[in-house]
């Protein structure tokens, strides 16, 4: 589709949909607070409407239609739509109706917390948080307010690693700490002399993913956490990559005093091109005071909210992101114990096949011969530096064969890296396929390395030109301001 | 038997998968966890419903214990509103496209770039504003945000919030501004607005909403933003996108930044899952203190062709980790597009009749309930969708709520022991409204028998 | 996408949902009922189940995307959003509850058939038929009976007219009548003289379409009924084209005796890539005690089934298609009366003014110069003559833009046909933009014929061979055919 | 205003389309329509909902007046049956792309015609037959358009029709073979089976239904084929295909053509709207009888691509008129699309499960409604998800079906006064067969106390 802009199919007099007439005496407004001139909102017919949107969604590329690896980190998995008609049944409720007749959405959460303790062996868990990030700064928050709580005011540093998802350096900074950045040692595992030099009485936190974004599981992970403990601060596990361990290994386990959850990667709910999405936040009984409030509390089968005695407060509004919460309750429930040990086996047996296959591309590598858990991060290097290819450039041309192809989080510490993370949802062979379509642009890149930089051909549009997007004179984060800086 | 949502847990190809990797069991892959650290048992999760007719059943008994707002005569408000979602905005959104899509480039998401800019387009429009950002988790977020962005944009750290503001939102904002920004907190004057205010050169900002948490619509945001700017602090402004077709919008009066939750534009309830937050700014500093993605029109190599991408990259933290604006992670943004189709629907006529209608009802509302007898609070001021009604003692608004739910009316949102918070939409018709005041003058001839008994 | 066959994909020992376990002792079954080998269906995970038709549904053009102007006499309007969420209200009815849980299907069918009946001025409606074309059919039932309730059993012919949906011809024969079609006269309107000499004591009936195909509204239709009547037959209108006459003109005020609605054109149901439609017959009062049964009664605002005395019976299991006659409903529900004559006026503007734009395209003409109401049977006659391209190859290559395009139905009585109906639902733009595609192939006719009709280039596959699906050695009706014949 | 359905009603865009046109008026359209046929005031139709909102409230409080299978427990069938519908079937059928797809060309509509190509080729697999039609309207439609196929073929007009069938199904076969083909009802036997039957060279066909309308799966069909053949008739079996994961297809005991309904495949009962029809024969002389569409798969100039396209097309109405075979119109495609896609999730596993499950099931079913003091009909039968009870009285069934009623429970469909079909699938769990046991038992308690009082 050609699709243009939706302002340029506006028609005076045309709209979209009737609203109900006042059936009362209009009310009169004061020139203070009246709107002066309508706003210069589209006007189109209902139809018109919704093809545009129609054919736009047709230009995306979402889990339903492609052989989602290549969005490494994401866990792009199945999002099953059997749960979406639960999400539908909770969307007339309203958040504070009296608890009395929202028994069973309290129940699934409640539920659903308690699953997620075991998930994770921690002894409580909070689901207000709107995504993974939200859910980070959560933790960090109630870190903060644990040594507090103890007048432990000292500790103004957090530890994280490199290959950590960066929202736990940026969370951190934003909740007021100094930010301390591990960087991976020869081995690709996090250094841990590094944290013994960087650990002391400033120690608010160590706040660490493992597996890392490189798929590499840090076997010194009790250690890691053993080294904060005894300087006094707290171990904070990022689990947005728990895809591959599930029913394998467990924060608690390795003595973390707290962990998040993203249940839009490891359980399933959809992304919806960049939320709603939804956290969760698990602690151990020494934080429990501390969690976002209000949680559900049961009594005699009767479910009621309570706020934490030592709550850092709300982190988004009401409980949180329902919908969310529902789906991903009836994922566990229709998986059990067993079903989540496979997705995980299965996230683990997809990642080391695919690399087994990217691997024999000649140019690719995957830095560190270490063992990968559910993702991997490669890199294209060699192949870059025998055909002046960039990564960015594969990634563009791997979209004209209906894929998506993710680099990695800046700093590209990984040179000319790219990130595939296949979960369980995928068989052999669309593993296979994407493999093949790697082979096929990197063999591209050698035989007519210009084809692959003039890429794409197979969308709707043609390679962009990024430089007004940094230009404060010529950007346009929004129609109004093109029309201002480039038609008027 | 294999699982439908895990096609290699089958015995057959997984044993070919991991032959042609050479590896002997998926075991291998786990080789670098130590084995103090695997759990030796199962997880103890209840037994799974695998057929999914089995999941079908138990999660319809579970959220069959749920009477929502279609069941009942729902007044509740208070950040979550039963504003009319249009049929189109529930298609758009469940397309599969956009539900299952994420975080893919410009070229094969380039539907979910135009989709999003076309929202920041829409709602540039009702705020009379250049700037927007693509959906953070919403109005409380926005709202935060806004106030770290004007003392970042400042260099203060210290802010003048307006005391009629929900107790939430303001937990929330207490929690995101420490450790390191203050807020002062400003009083309500008698006719709901905020009252009078003391501001030094210390401040980065004032901040408002209108209408506020008692629904009152504010009226002296051109005095609070020339008190502001003398000052060299900004205002910043929460307000309801569905009341702008016939508010002012923010930037009318000088506003600095505005910010607020777009669930009134085409999110149903949810549950209070339906949240998203805008911030919006002219084009001007203000724009390097956001965190959120910023999505930009671009030129491609084919002219007259419209591309996307992200507008100063350089302020996030997915480019800067902690040196990047606060942090930016998956918020909202299929509400983001939703709000769009909403926008496109409406149109300048629809978002003016809307706000017409809910000004109407509203104030119908709030002489139907003073019919019934309640006190209407801040009754001289214009309301938009929400007023408060007091009771006269203690502990009576629970009372009142409780006889309406036992009706099938979800009366209000008490905000205290005497205070109820009722709601009032285009959805609700004068007879839905006649219905409340009936039930609630009952109810109080019903206790004030009680009370003679 | 480049999708292959779903064959193609199975994979053995995958599934694409799990069903429940008996929870009781097995049966034994005989060995003369038991299946003695498994279905060679396929084998595929859920999610891969799903995008497989995912990716087929975006191989397909509906109204929701297209300009949907180029399939005419087919009425493809704006089915709207809401309705369909209706419909879905009465997915988990069944039909044989009693009718005291029925109430509010009953009290739609009921109102549904009093609004229609105001449409269209007869006594009573049924909504049994499942499509116009069951609706003809049931029309021709109630005809035979009407006869033969009168001991008029010589009456074994039926009239019809060439630009007639073929359905009248074919439902009549189908029901044991001789079919006589009348062919249109030099004026382009159904040749009255033709009738004249047709009609007689053999007559049943007539079946006549208004406006025909064409597009062109027979002024005589009223001397037409007129005709029939005087020899003892009865008048069935055919009213699939009502689209531009709601409100304007009426078939009982005709004089008709029967008529159908198809509930899938003018009330807008959707098409559903061929169904399910819906079909209504109004009757006057003398055909009432006909009418399929059962239809729904009302006393004192209850609602029941009854069937009437003399009822043709069953036409279809059931009272009628739910879905649609909901959809219908709402749809004249959010008109009324002035809508639903802004909806027949708009279409004949849009019409008219889409002719007014084709007809100034060198070598597309409309034979007769006649008014038309909603749509055209056009002719590429004068181009194909001078470029040897065919309408068809015009059709395929206008696919290539993203519409539709349709000839005509069999035989082609008007030469290298095409037939445009742009409904009330699309915009001056759109029509615009039609227009512009149909010159835009013309002018390429001309200029490259070859490139016409080498078409398509813009499809997922590429120009067909039909020659196999002729051939009864070589055709394939089902993957178990083709494998049999093209791949053993 | 102008209503959002119709853009050109807008006055100004009239005007200019009027005025390009050359019209003074649309009047000028309608020249041709004599002023004495011309409707001279508006329709008298009711005041509508212009607002979505308005019509929204209007449908809910009426279609709120039904009380659907999802609120009560419902043992009702006889045409038209409760399975699971996967969640996935309503995702694909609910795709704008398909539910707004009409009658496009193999180009356009390439996906449309594969998802059907692939519908009638999964049929062909569970049936066991090469040729399998585009839906038709419904298993009623099915089984005339199989007769008169078997007449047209055999050139005869006299047919034997099973007496096990449903007393609406045989209206609708009266009515569609009339005028010209004589039907002859076969007796059913104490088993519930077709009973013994004389035949001649007169006869096209002979027609059997399994599981026939008591639930019945008939055991005698390879039988009736012989017998069939040897008078030059051939055997129409009418089967449902969520039977056939278990149950032999009715190619494999002899039948010439096999017919039915599809709606159990992943079609929601939707008030009897849920119906489609297939016919299926063997890539024999008989493909020339069929009225409906054929797609079959054909070569493109791309080898080793595949198109589609209709096959042997001069059969239908659509080419021939009259001269066509019967009719064929818009029946119900997009049902088929759906049973494809319930096909393809189930496969050859799940279509035995379901089987297996409904076969245990009901055989439960039937042993606990007699342990409820019920007689079942034909109890020494196999049955497949339907099986009837007789209770002693007449007018008996319609009371118990009410008590029943009062207390939730749809206790099954009452073939007469006497008589209740009741049907059971993989939806009902044994508890709620349990329920209905139990309900039965009391009300016929409570019936004999009524008695002895």
């Amino acid at each position: 589709w050609d699709e243009p802009i939706i302002f340029e199919q506006s028609r005076p007099g045309q709209r979209g949909i009737a609203v109900p007439g006042p059936g009362a005496p209009a009310v009169e407004l004061p020139d203070s607070v009246r709107r002066a001139a309508p706003p210069a909102l589209p006007e189109m017919s209902q139809l018109h409407v919704l093809r545009h949107y129609v054919r736009l969604s047709q230009e995306s590329l979402g889990v339903d239609l492609n052989v989602d690896v290549g969005q490494g980190t994401c866990t792009m998995k199945y999002s099953p739509k059997v749960n979406d008609s639960f999400a539908r049944a909770v969307a007339e409720l309203h958040p504070l109706q009296h608890p009395d007749t929202l028994q069973g959405v309290l129940e699934i959460y409640w539920r659903l917390e308690r699953m997620l303790a075991e998930v994770s062996g921690m002894a409580r868990v909070s689901l207000q948080p709107g995504s993974g990030s939200a859910a980070i700064y959560a933790n960090i928050a109630m870190i903060r307010a644990y040594h507090a709580a103890r007048g432990d005011e000292r500790r103004d540093q957090v530890i994280t690693t490199m290959f950590s998802h960066p929202s736990n350096a940026a969370c951190a900074k934003t909740a007021g700490y100094e930010v301390i950045t591990l960087m991976p040692d020869a081995d690709g595992y996090p250094d841990i002399e590094a944290l013994r030099a960087a650990v002391g009485p400033r120690t608010a936190a160590l706040l660490i993913t493992n597996p890392e974004d490189t798929g590499i599981f840090n076997p010194r992970i009790a250690e890691f956490v053993e080294l904060v403990h005894q300087a006094g601060g707290l171990a904070c596990y990022d689990q947005a990559n728990a895809n591959g361990i599930l029913g394998i290994t467990r924060a608690r386990d390795a003595g973390f005093d707290l962990c998040h959850f993203n249940l839009h990667k490891t359980f399933s709910t959809p992304h919806a091109c960049g939320g709603p999405a939804a956290g969760a936040c698990g602690v151990s009984e020494a934080l429990a005071e501390f969690l976002p409030g209000p949680v559900v509390a049961e009594e005699d089968g009767r479910f009621s909210l309570v706020t934490p005695p030592h709550s850092i407060g709300k982190i988004r509004p009401f409980l949180g992101v329902t919908p969310n919460v529902v789906r991903a309750y009836a994922w566990i429930m229709t998986l059990g114990a067993e079903g989540l040990r496979q997705v995980a086996e299965t996230a683990a047996l997809n990642n080391n096949y695919l690399m087994h296959k990217v691997l024999r591309i000649p140019g690719a590598s995957a830095p560190w011969d270490r063992r990968r858990i559910e993702q991997v991060r490669y890199s294209w290097q060699e192949l870059s530096e025998e055909t002046g290819v960039h990564s960015e450039e594969i990634g563009v041309r791997a979209s004209d064969f209906g894929v998506h192809y993710w680099t990695s989080h800046h700093p590209y510490l990984v040179p000319e890296p790219f990130t595939l993370e296949p979960t369980e949802s995928y068989s052999k062979e669309d593993l296979d396929e994407y493999a093949a379509i790697l082979a096929h642009v990197a063999s591209e890149a050698r035989t007519d390395p210009e084809l692959v930089k003039g890429a794409p051909y197979n969308s709707p549009i043609h390679k962009i030109d990024p430089t007004p997007l940094d230009d404060p004179r010529q950007w346009a984060p929004t129609w109004r301001a093109y029309v201002r800086k480039h038609l008027a | 038997m294999t699982h439908p949502y895990i096609p290699n847990a089958e015995p057959g190809v997984r044993a070919e998968m991991l032959a042609a990797i050479g590896a002997a069991s998926v075991e291998d892959f786990y080789a670098d966890i130590p084995p103090e650290l695997r759990l030796d048992r199962p997880l103890d999760l209840p037994e799974p419903f695998v057929a999914e007719h089995d999941l079908v059943r138990h999660m319809r008994s579970l959220l069959g214990r749920d009477t929502g707002t279609d069941e009942a005569l729902s007044f509740l408000g208070h950040g979550c509103y039963p504003h009319h979602v249009p049929a189109v905005c529930d298609e758009v959104n469940s397309r599969g496209e956009f539900l299952t899509a994420y975080a893919g480039e410009p070229y094969e998401d380039h539907g979910r770039f135009q989709a999003l800019f076309e929202y920041v387009s829409m709602m540039a429009e009702l705020l009379e504003m250049d700037v927007v950002n693509v959906p953070t988790y919403d109005g409380f977020q926005a709202a935060g945000t806004a106030l770290r962005m004007a003392c970042r944009h400042t260099g203060r750290a210290k802010v003048l919030v307006s005391g009629a503001v929900a107790a939430d939102k303001l937990s929330k904002l207490r929690d995101f501004l420490s450790p390191d920004i203050e807020i002062v907190q400003a009083p309500v004057d008698s006719g709901g607005e905020m009252g009078e205010v003391v501001l030094d050169d210390t401040f980065a900002a004032i901040y408002l909403e209108t209408p506020n948490v008692y629904g009152v619509v504010e009226t002296r945001g051109r005095e609070l933003a020339e008190l502001a700017h003398a000052h060299g602090a900004l205002l910043v402004v929460s307000a309801d996108p569905i009341s702008l077709g016939v508010l002012a919008p923010p930037a009318a009066y000088g506003a600095d930044i505005a910010c607020g939750d777009i669930q009134s534009l085409g999110v149903h309830q949810n549950h209070g899952g339906g949240q998203a937050g805008y911030i919006a700014t002219h084009d001007d500093e203000l724009v390097a203190q956001f965190p959120s993605r910023l999505f930009g029109i671009a030129p491609t190599t084919v002219p007259g062709e419209y591309g996307f991408g992200d507008v100063f990259y350089e302020r996030t933290s997915f480019a800067l980790r902690e040196e990047g604006k606060e942090w930016v992670g998956t918020a909202a943004a299929l509400w983001g597009i939703t709000a769009g189709v909403y926008l496109a629907l409406m149109g300048p006529q629809g978002m003016r009749e809307v706000g017409e209608t809910i000004l109407a009802r509203t104030r119908y509302a709030m002489d139907a309930l003073a019919g019934a007898g309640l006190r209407v609070l801040h009754d001289g001021a214009v309301h938009f969708r929400e007023f408060a009604v007091e009771l006269n003692d203690a502990a009576d608004a629970a009372a009142l709520l409780d006889r309406l739910r036992a009706q099938g009316i979800y009366g209000g949102v008490p905000l205290d022991d005497r205070t109820i918070l009722v709601c009032v939409t285009e959805r609700h018709s004068i007879a839905d409204i006649d219905r409340l005041a009936a039930a609630v003058a009952s109810a109080r001839r019903a206790d004030d028998e009680g009370g003679r008994r």
